[in-house]
């Protein structure tokens, strides 16, 4: 019996202790009619061999592409050494640090991460985790929603950079509580729109959203839409990607007095791609904030000899002590992916971050360089970008991207697959520190031939 | 010591950084950070050593039995683990076009069925993160349901009082008012209560089956009936759904959702708090209101074809909960579990983890424990109440629970549910040995006589852990969350 | 500085205390015409990811085809626990365990081991490991020539059905002291011939090799061998494949009193094929013979407090205590290997070993009866086999393997690669539990195409 | 508890063996094994459980600073044992054709010729499985020179008495009479002495340098000399290559033969004790007597071709050490270990390892710590003797090592090598932070101090390991050595 080590004298043995003849008496008090026949649809069981060979068929069925898809998860190096120490069996089976005192790694270690996504955002305190950036977004507007003591406002402004899988996101969460979300448009330059940002001066909002780099890569003026915000008695919600964090200016520092809440998807710092998770979100704020946060935090304290020693703290925000008047309803968070993460930040530094911030920077500048040269490409992104940049091709971008998909190469992703109403032809490409000069010319070339191919239309 | 306190300025594990420093002098100055960021600076091998030293001072499941009630801290199969990290599921964007990404549709489709299957339901998606959002989408999707109706008098959601916090906290981020309702000595919901509970006002109840309290619910088709008749519908919290794979299903007991935490019945590792997984499973009433994305499939000549069902294909979804589609690689373990165990693997695994309960709470009794429900059959697991050792000797369920990691176990969950004074939640799962289930009695029944002998030394622990008890006080009161250069 | 943590400061401070200037004051002692230039000759440096993406490459080159080849190593399911617990880095990372207190894991891992191999070999003593099979029978011969107290004879008998690869390598180790090994010829049915074996009645043997499985893969008759040895006065070393044992009769039960050494290959219990290694050599003994046992033993012991503990013992028969007179030069051996052989043996248990046994048995045969069905193709092995035969193919072995390598199928070992004046048209071929009988169809299919395309010569 | 000990009869991990048992029933029933072989009979989560906390009972680099002089306790990069590991190399049989082989051959070429590069030798062979098979090799190469020659009165090998005991071992394994001869009290060989041992029955000379005193060998060319002109060859013990990496060559110092242990210089993981890897490297004389196989490259047509050299295309060779090509894994790693550094890199390990080095004697030394070559530099390892503290306080060198592990560090070679008395050999490495250096010399001080007050306590320990001081002689004298059902 797979997993299950009872031997037929086990199973005699605990019978008699308990007192009944059969295992099936132990389900008595189940109305007979309303038990299970077997489970017909569910197939066989494989052994582990045969499993393995199941698996490794379907993943290499996916396996080969070269990837230039960015848009909110990014390939990056990870070092061998994150994932080889965080699946260490003490860190992967425990669960949620109840028992402090036997949970002093996994403890420390979320203190660590806090702390270092303190010293990345330049805020004071960051929680152990939400589900990923988009949620993470949702209980930050939530967050701000109740934080926010000058305004009665259930309406949250965003500057529409914001990447539009997350505003989904953020809309099938708040709506519920009947919070609303307006959009600021963007400019040609996909950056926010002065213009339309003036058109909101004075209404009452709980709170405006800022993205930095925003969905489109491009690089937003964070200090002018902070100041503006917090002039207009609304909180600030940075959201940032962490890699970029290395090289541009952190939240707690934008405009005068800095951002009250700073989200994100933690993705990039150490996690695979893997179809989208798991990954985790991340979630910092000012100390004035820190009741309304959602979710775990650690503590340091001292132990009945005074010896330094972490623990779970601040719970009475949490839904296992304050059930329905909790910040949040969550519960299990990403732990393992924080503990991924803590390491990737530990082995990179501040120094290694940053090389890899701008070489990223440098492999996607290198890229639109060379993909504007073909006859037809455009660059529409003509503001500063950080490591994402729209493009425009002849012809349909879904056609172009499906043509180059048969080179192996995912080019990116068609503005209008997720932008309702986008520009047909635009593709939004991504190019990490992973890619080689090489790698860029490959796709170069492949561009050139599918628009050839193509008849250029 | 922290990490951070272990570097030198300017070390860092150079073999982890592109080579050079490009240059960045296209962006904007005002732009540029102008501070380094103190992250620690410290070689490969600190990184390591550290981290790696951090981890021994957990325990975990694959260091210890870890009988957490609630949890189903049950063995992690290494396959799955590594079936999962294979490159080709590794590196898959989330984005990656269909014809890229059948290898991993099809992973995902099939465990929508198998879910399905083990549930009773008619529809599956997989994609909230865990139990607490599957939760939320299960109550999104009753509150659409209702919407859909133009019945918007129903803003109330029913409790039991021995629900796990997220329940209420669930209705609330869902903007219903929470209603609670008793539960019997004898650990079934009281119907009376609820009874009057119900009306036009009730948009549904939300339980768990078996509750909290480690029982079966009896009434189950009572309730059900009552809470339908109301108007209402059902809701299945299915983190004890270990208790009952394969034995009863969730739909057939009237339940319209559900949401199921894979990493406690499908064995996904708990990561030291997550990730997790919590899909949510509904029956046709329901089926227009599953979160998105979900995975189809496709015959077409002969060939399958997997392709994803979004917003557009399932306009009255309550939407996405994700930026992507949750959290894919928990996914994919816990369909290679399923793979692994197959209908006759999955049907067992409520016997084993009820046999090994009841085993337990047999041998507790046997040595004089308490059992908080003595005349009903445990389940997959059982409580017991310490409030004569908390009376008559001052030693406490927290007491114990400390106690017992100096004796090698990880301590049950306590003080849960509320319900119950000085209560230890005891679950074994089916995937560990008798000797470990015995072991654990013995070591109570040690600490029992301790308790009676030496309360003091009880209330003293643990000894052998890297820390005493802790202030936790102190924790809340002089808040220190982040490390600061100058507070070392 | 990869993997060298020094700053600049670091230095300064190090070599102040030294009281050096420059780190090179510190080779002052070299003769500076001594002194090397720079290492032209080796490359670069990479980063991680550069390095990653180097080996991800060539390890691609060698990727994907399906494996019939036996002849010593063996592809077997490895569970994925044998090895996340094996790389664990306190397993990984540690070395000899010479303070014993504080390598206890290592020590009762090894102590469990040895047992293991006892129980499967049913002889008294095993040592830590050597190096691999070949090099281990090396030792086995250079051990019962010391110990054979009846023969003065530096002479060793070989029943011939041992791999050639074995041979060549114990000749390379023990003629350096003037031993000699001779041969018993093989009979048709690839076992040992009882005529060609009578001819050395009354000769005076340190010791008889015997291989069971033989190298061919058939089964030998070990009971007579063993008891034509006893009464010459040799000494029966027995050389055995592990997954084999769990079948057949373990060498400690060999005819009436059993073999007096048992070595082997231990790669096929949880090791991967890895391009030969690290593998390792295990090596039994009875108890009379446990003083001329080379390697490592570990002991079960107590200490001061009378709990149990294990440590190194019998050291007094290692170089680093005897020096010139020690059983052996082995001093590193194979630790990582047998810690993962010791979780793969308990993750199978004797069950499963028998399991994977009897189904490479099972595919074996089956595969034997679909390639022998197609036209020209012979079975030559007609003696009972485990999980390797020998046929023929019409035409050069040579030539047919290399057209089924072109269909990505690695057919095999043309025997006369290996044996000196073999039959060209013999190929060793091997299926263990890992095909499928798709696999085996696969083979059988693209033989008859090879051959059909040869024009079946 | 043993594993033994822990199963049931009948249990196993099931998802580990194929489903169905086959018939053997073709196979003759008197071969067929009558009783079932004692393994251990545990559920996959008892073997998992039992292994890791085996394993958290071990000291490692992982986990402790480990200065063990003459091992080289660097770290082992992660990334090494992560491409090394990549399914295409842990797939290649090693029988398969070269045209599947390439990426793994390549390797092998790449590796064989940076390690010329670095010894300054004209040819490498990467067969040999540890350091005392390539010190295996390099003695039957001169064996098989001389023999060439017919020089058959080549008998004897002299070693320096500071020689490792791999040295005199394999001496006698290749079938000679082993000549030891003195060092001085300053570290360094006895000229003298050498110069009238040799003589026409000199086979050759090992010779390791710097030696295991610590100290670089100042008359190695007049050895060298000495030994030439009496017709010898010279053997160069690599172990402690690290020491003298990128500042000076064996090959330049007059050696004609070494071996180097990757598993030190290269820093392959040591595995609890193995696996390692010894290469060969050889000057022009010796090409031919290389141990097979070796592999060889060809450029045709603009196209790389990797090929093996065996016996046949190298018919002088001593011939092959191990069924096929030595640790294949560890040359691969050793391979990425060189790729990661680049030719700075290893230039660097000779400096750093040596600053660490002389830094902590440095420490010592001023701490009061008594040097066991005083006058000398120390290499990339030094030797203390605690000769006084061992007459003085009767705490010995191996008292001092015991408590070290209660300070959370491993203890230094002890006892080695045998001309210094009561003596820890150490050395630290070049991965090692100035941190640990100075920590270790820190705990060693404090030691001191407690020997001086407390020596029992001392004597006494280690206190915080799993176990305390064993006892050897019942070890050895009431042999057990494998468990018995019955013997529990
Ligand atoms: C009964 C019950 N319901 C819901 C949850 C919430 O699940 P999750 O932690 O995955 O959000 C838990 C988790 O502990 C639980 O025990
Ligand atoms: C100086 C010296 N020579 C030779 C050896 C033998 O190397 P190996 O253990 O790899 O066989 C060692 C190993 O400890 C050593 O230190």
């Amino acid at each position: 019996m797979p997993f299950i080590p009872h031997t037929d004298q086990d199973i005699q043995k605990m019978l008699d202790v308990i007192g009944v003849s059969a295992i099936d008496d132990l389900f008595d008090e189940i109305p007979k009619h309303l038990r299970a026949k077997s489970l017909d649809k569910v197939p066989e069981g494989l052994s582990e061999m045969d499993m393995m060979r199941l698996m490794s068929e379907r993943a290499q069925q996916d396996a080969g592409a070269l990837c230039f898809i960015g848009a909110g998860a990014y390939e990056h190096h990870v070092p061998a050494a994150v994932w080889d120490v965080a699946t260490r069996g003490e860190f992967m089976t425990a669960y949620t640090p109840y028992q402090a005192e036997a949970s002093q790694g996994t403890l420390q270690l979320i203190y660590e991460y806090q702390s270092m996504m303190c010293q990345l955002t330049a805020m004071d305190v960051s929680n152990a985790s939400l589900y990923d950036g988009a949620s993470g977004l949702a209980e930050s507007v939530l967050m701000a929603i109740r934080a926010n003591r000058k305004s009665k406002s259930r309406k949250v402004l965003v500057a529409s950079g914001v990447h539009p899988l997350y505003e989904k996101t953020v809309n099938s969460i708040v709506a519920n509580q009947e919070i609303t979300l307006d959009s600021v448009a963007l400019g040609s330059d996909f950056r926010v729109d002065q213009q339309a940002l003036q058109a909101f001066e004075g209404q009452d909002y709980a709170a405006l959203v800022i993205s930095q780099p925003n969905f489109y890569g491009s690089i937003e003026d964070v200090n002018a839409l902070t100041d503006w915000a917090h002039a207009q008695g609304m909180l600030v919600i940075a959201v940032v990607n962490p890699t970029a964090l290395a090289l541009l200016v952190p939240p707690g520092e934008w405009g005068d007095t800095g951002a009250d809440i700073v989200v994100g998807e933690g993705q990039p710092l150490g996690l695979p791609l893997a179809s989208g998770g798991p990954y985790f979100g991340f979630i910092c704020c000012t100390n004035k904030l820190v009741r309304q946060m959602p979710g775990r935090i650690i503590g340091r304290t001292v132990d009945l000899d005074g010896k330094e020693g972490f623990t779970l703290t601040l719970q009475a925000r949490e839904q296992h002590i304050r059930r329905s008047k909790a910040t949040s309803n969550i519960c299990t968070n990403q732990g393992l992916a924080v503990t991924a993460a803590t390491i990737y930040m530990t082995l990179l530094g501040y120094e290694g971050l940053s090389r890899v911030a701008s070489a990223s920077h440098a492999n996607t500048k290198a890229l639109a360089e060379k993909l504007t040269s073909i006859d037809g490409v455009e660059l529409l992104s003509n503001g500063p970008f950080f490591h994402e940049f729209v493009m425009s091709v002849p012809g349909s971008a879904r056609d172009v991207l499906e043509g180059l998909a048969e080179y192996s190469i995912l080019g990116g992703v068609a503005l209008s697959d997720l932008v309702e109403g986008a520009d047909t032809q635009a593709v939004l490409v991504c190019a990490t520190e992973v890619k080689t000069s090489n790698d860029l010319d490959v796709y170069a070339s492949a561009l050139s031939a599918v628009l050839a191919s193509k008849g250029s239309v | 010591m922290l990490i951070f306190e272990k570097g030198a300025e300017g070390r860092f594990a150079t073999a982890q950084a592109p080579k050079v420093m490009s240059s960045v002098a296209d962006l904007p100055p005002e732009m540029l950070r102008q501070t380094r960021a103190g992250l620690p600076e410290v070689s490969e091998l600190q990184a390591v050593r550290h981290f790696t030293n951090l981890s021994r001072k957990n325990f975990s499941i694959d260091t210890q039995f870890y009988p957490l009630g609630s949890c189903t801290m049950k063995y992690n199969p290494r396959g799955a683990h590594k079936a999962a990290s294979l490159p080709g599921f590794l590196g898959r964007h989330p984005l990656a076009p269909e014809s890229h990404s059948q290898g991993y549709l099809a992973c995902v489709y099939d465990l929508q069925n198998i879910l399905k299957e083990v549930t009773g339901m008619a529809g599956v998606s997989l994609t909230p993160m865990a139990g607490a959002q599957g939760e939320f989408a299960g109550v999104a999707m009753i509150k659409a349901y209702h919407e859909a109706r133009e019945d918007f008098a129903r803003t109330e959601i029913i409790v039991p009082e021995a629900a796990h916090g997220t329940n209420p906290a669930t209705a609330v981020m869902c903007g219903y008012k929470v209603v609670e309702i008793p539960v019997k000595a004898d650990g079934d919901v009281d119907v009376d209560a609820l009874k009057s509970a119900v009306g036009p006002q009730t948009a549904g109840i939300m339980m768990t089956n078996p509750s909290t309290c480690g029982v079966f619910e009896r009434q189950v088709e009572e309730i059900s009936k009552t809470v339908h008749d109301a108007g209402g519908l059902l809701y299945y919290d299915g983190a004890n759904l270990n208790a009952i794979l394969g034995k009863v299903r969730p739909g057939d007991m009237g339940f319209d959702v559900l949401h199921m935490n894979l990493h406690k019945t499908f064995a996904t590792p708990h990561g030291g708090g997550g990730p997790g997984s919590g899909p949510v499973a509904v029956g046709e009433r329901l089926l227009p209101y599953l979160p998105t994305p979900i995975v189809g499939m496709q015959e077409e000549q002969g060939e399958t074809r997997y392709h994803w069902i979004d917003d557009d294909a399932l306009p009255n979804s309550i939407g996405r909960l994700s930026a992507f589609m949750g959290n894919a690689g928990i996914i994919l373990r816990a369909y290679i579990y399923a793979t692994l165990l197959g209908r006759d693997g999955l049907h067992r695994v409520g016997e084993f983890s009820t046999l090994n309960s009841n085993y337990m709470a047999s041998l507790m009794a046997k040595a004089g424990f308490e059992l908080a429900y003595p005349e009903r059959r445990a389940t997959h697991e059982f409580i017991i109440t310490l409030n004569k050792q908390a009376k008559e000797l001052n030693v406490t369920a927290m007491d114990f629970a400390k106690r017992l990691l100096d004796y090698g176990y990880h301590a049950p969950t306590t003080y849960f549910p509320l319900l119950v004074p000085e209560c230890f939640l005891i679950e074994p799962t089916e995937t560990e040995s008798i000797d470990e289930l015995e072991g654990f009695v013995e070591a109570m029944i040690a600490i029992q006589a301790e308790a009676e002998t030496s309360a003091e030394m009880v209330k003293g622990a643990p000894y052998t852990q890297p820390v005493k008890r802790l202030d936790d006080v102190k924790a809340a009161r002089e808040l220190d969350v982040s490390f600061q250069r100058n507070s070392a």
